[in-house]
């Protein structure tokens, strides 16, 4: 019985998921600074 | 009875009133004048509590607009004659006044002499709404607010769609509640009519008060 | 550098890419198959890790809830709904990985099993949620609204996942459960990917946090525009009529 | 509070009665499902080991349940959409009317037209589907406390719709995955009053109960914040 495919298939799918939020997340946040004056950046934590 | 100062309000997103300073004074009848967008509604919605005071302070009838609590006052001390109907199309006009009148703890009785003196009585007591005209909606929302008796009387273009009879009805109703203590803010673009009824105008341009002019004496700036 | 970054979070960038990795090797590598689920075990150490931070998530999500409709925090209300996106998308992961793991267990992707059941009808539950929070609404009106919304979604949590659970309980057994023998390895596997995942989760809240506050910053700043704009329109008829 | 909602309810009962669009659309829709539910599920396929009872009649009770819940979705939206049309919701606040008051008399009335609906559908699937009958007493607890539940979540997260654009499709999404519990019981409880045997039914129709009267708490605490401003 072996289950490494899908196992992998588990694995590869959510890392690639998290990968692509992540991207998201982490791109839409530069170009938002950009657009950001520096003192209003304070992300009050 | 009214007092503004810096009033900003948001209607999605957009400033409609940008800082409006503005205070009406027991019993007033104020005229709001401006182009089409310049704030006039939301203002009148500002003053009975409905729409959000974003920015600045003002008090309407000794409530704290930023208050919910005191908000929630304002609304039942206030009365608005909109664009909106505030009636259910699908009932008779008997039935809205009745439901109307129940909902803000007046006397139902009182419903019928509002309905004559509207010319609302007779046949068209047992029409629906959907069925009425335009000037007739009008003249059946007044009848709701009369029998609200508000304190402060906020109209939106009140004459607008109305035949002679019905904006004399206006006129007479507006005299009537200010000699029984209320105070009156109109917003209209029916320069004339208004202006035998004005103890003041203001000027509303881009969701500032831009000027302000006594009574019927015209072209004398006091803002 | 200008982006949504601090010392805080490469701190816990780093850790989560560190514990991750190692996290990995054993799931992967070092711990055993265990006796009667074989390999298909290792998907255990993504399955509930994914789990922790979507329930983690939501909680997040309530927290923040009740404290905005105390007080009206603009950090809170944002907080609420970073956390309940990244809830949404590790319940996604969950389900994903659930069923995975259905095939070599059960022999199907989809099994009528008590929890895969409750956390879809979750899933849609707080797909709704945001939902709510992307209406064409006033800021206020909206937020206080999805504040509601995001402390009633637990008690329908609740619901769902017991009614679910009664339900399915008259027919069959539980059939995912962690009722097999795991050895000192495979609960050092386990332990190691909660770990290393709630890591990473706090990472990628702090960072959408972040976004949804600079999202409302840009917000503000359009609107300070729009109200100089507006304010304009009134100074040129001022000018007019020579007042003010 | 009651003075309210009884004011709301006859209200929401009297604009139904002049436009009579509970029982000229709503119902006719519902009827409309359940035939085809038979078009889709042939009538010939049996179960084995129900005492011969076709598929249909097995999975009446679900069958019934899920068709009440579309035919609620209808009946939540017209609802608000008579409250939004002319800004009647703005009159409501500045009537000050209590908003307790107006969430229970307006999923009263919502109520009322859904077990109105339901007696005509109800005897629509007994004549379709073919069920026998064990329980009418059961049938019909069932009945008015899943009706209850569905009513106060419902009027809950189409309140929280309310004023959107896009809130024929928002209540929906919203409505049908928090009412999923109330589908599982009222279908599982149903199951037992036709069927038997009857003492899991009433375990159910409790669950019904609870959710009902949790829900009403919910929409009398939740309504306030959710009008305000709107």
């Amino acid at each position: 019985m072996n289950h490494w495919a899908f196992v992998i298939t588990g694995y590869a799918v959510v890392f690639v998921g998290i990968a692509v939020y992540t991207g998201w997340v982490l791109a839409r946040g530069r170009s938002l600074t950009d657009e950001v004056p520096e003192e209003r950046r304070r992300f009050l934590d | 009875m009214v007092n503004l100062s810096g009033a900003i309000s948001l209607i999605g997103g957009f400033p409609a009133l940008a800082g409006v300073d503005l205070t009406v004074a027991d019993g007033e009848i104020v005229v709001l004048r401006g182009p089409n967008g310049a704030g006039k509604s939301t203002l009148l919605r500002l003053c009975a509590g409905l729409a959000h005071l974003n920015g600045g302070t003002g008090t309407i009838l000794g409530h704290d607009l930023s208050s919910r609590e005191q908000r929630r006052r304002i609304r039942r001390e206030t009365g608005l004659l909109a664009h909106q109907t505030f009636l259910y199309d699908e009932l008779t006009v008997e039935d809205n006044l009745i439901f109307w009148a129940r909902a803000n703890r007046a006397d139902p009785s009182t419903v019928e002499p509002i309905l004559d003196r509207l010319d609302l009585g007779g046949r068209l007591r047992t029409v629906k709404i959907s069925a009425l005209s335009a000037g007739q909606r009008r003249r059946a929302s007044v009848a709701v607010m009369v029998c609200r008796r508000p304190k402060l009387w906020l109209l939106d273009e009140p004459h607008a769609g109305l035949d002679q009879t019905g904006r004399d009805f206006i006129d007479d109703i507006v005299r009537h509640a200010v000699r029984f203590g209320a105070t009156v803010i109109i917003a209209s673009h029916d320069h004339e009519r208004v202006s035998n009824l004005a103890t003041r105008t203001v000027h509303l341009v881009g969701g500032m008060v831009t000027g302000a002019e006594d009574g019927r004496e015209e072209g004398q700036n006091v803002s | 550098m200008t982006s949504t970054s601090s010392k805080a979070t490469y701190v816990i960038g780093w850790a989560a890419i560190v514990a991750l990795a190692s996290s990995l090797l054993f799931a992967l590598v070092l711990s055993p198959p265990e006796v009667s689920m074989g390999d298909s075990v290792r998907l255990l150490y993504l399955h509930l890790p994914t789990i922790a931070v979507s329930y983690l998530g939501y909680g997040i999500t309530f927290l923040g809830s009740v404290i905005y409709l105390r007080n009206q925090s603009v950090f809170w209300d944002l907080l609420a709904g970073a956390a309940a996106e990244i809830g949404v998308l590790f319940t996604a992961f969950v389900l994903i990985t659930g069923s995975i793991w259905g095939k070599p267990t059960w022999g199907t992707y989809w099994e009528w099993d008590p929890r895969l059941t409750a956390t879809t009808v979750m899933f849609i539950m707080y797909l709704g949620y945001l939902a709510i929070r992307r209406m064409d609404l006033p800021q206020e009106v909206r937020s206080r609204r999805a504040a509601v919304i995001g402390i009633i979604a637990i008690a329908n949590l609740i619901i769902v996942r017991y009614s679910v659970q009664w339900w399915r309980g008259l027919h069959q057994g539980q059939t995912l459960g962690v009722d097999t023998q795991l050895d000192g390895l495979m609960l050092f596997s386990l332990f190691l990917s909660v770990v290393a995942f709630l890591f990473l989760g706090a990472w990628l809240l702090i960072h959408r946090f972040r976004v949804a506050w600079l999202e409302r910053q840009v917000e503000d700043m359009r609107l300070a525009r729009a109200l100089n704009e507006r304010r304009g329109e009134a100074g040129d008829a001022t000018l007019g009529g020579a007042v003010s | 509070m009651f003075r309210d909602a009884w004011l709301m309810a006859s209200k929401d009962l009297r604009i139904e009665w002049a436009t009579r669009v509970g029982m000229g659309q709503i119902l006719p829709f519902g009827g409309l499902v359940l035939i085809l539910f038979g078009l889709a599920i042939s009538p010939d396929l049996a179960v084995a080991g129900s005492d011969g009872r076709s598929l249909l009649a097995q999975a009446a009770p679900g069958l019934f349940w899920i068709t009440v819940l579309l035919a609620s979705l209808l009946a939540l939206g017209r609802s608000f959409a008579v409250e939004s049309a002319d800004g009647n919701l703005d009159a409501l606040k500045m009537a000050g009317l209590d908003p307790a008051g107006i969430f229970l008399g307006k999923s009263a009335a919502v109520a009322i037209q859904l077990l109105a609906l339901q007696v005509v559908l109800g005897l629509g699937a007994f004549v379709l589907y073919g069920p026998p009958l064990t329980d009418l007493v059961l049938l019909l607890v069932v009945v008015i406390l899943a009706t209850l539940g569905i009513t106060a979540a419902g009027t809950v997260y189409a309140a929280v719709a309310s004023g959107l654009r896009v809130r024929d499709t928002m209540v929906p999404l919203l409505v049908l995955p928090v009412v999923a519990p109330v589908l599982l019981a009222a279908t599982k409880a149903t199951e037992a009053a036709v069927f038997g045997p009857l003492e899991n039914g009433w375990s159910w129709a409790m669950l019904l109960g609870v959710f009902a009267l949790l829900y009403a708490g919910v929409g009398m605490l939740a309504f306030g914040p959710i009008m305000e401003e709107s």
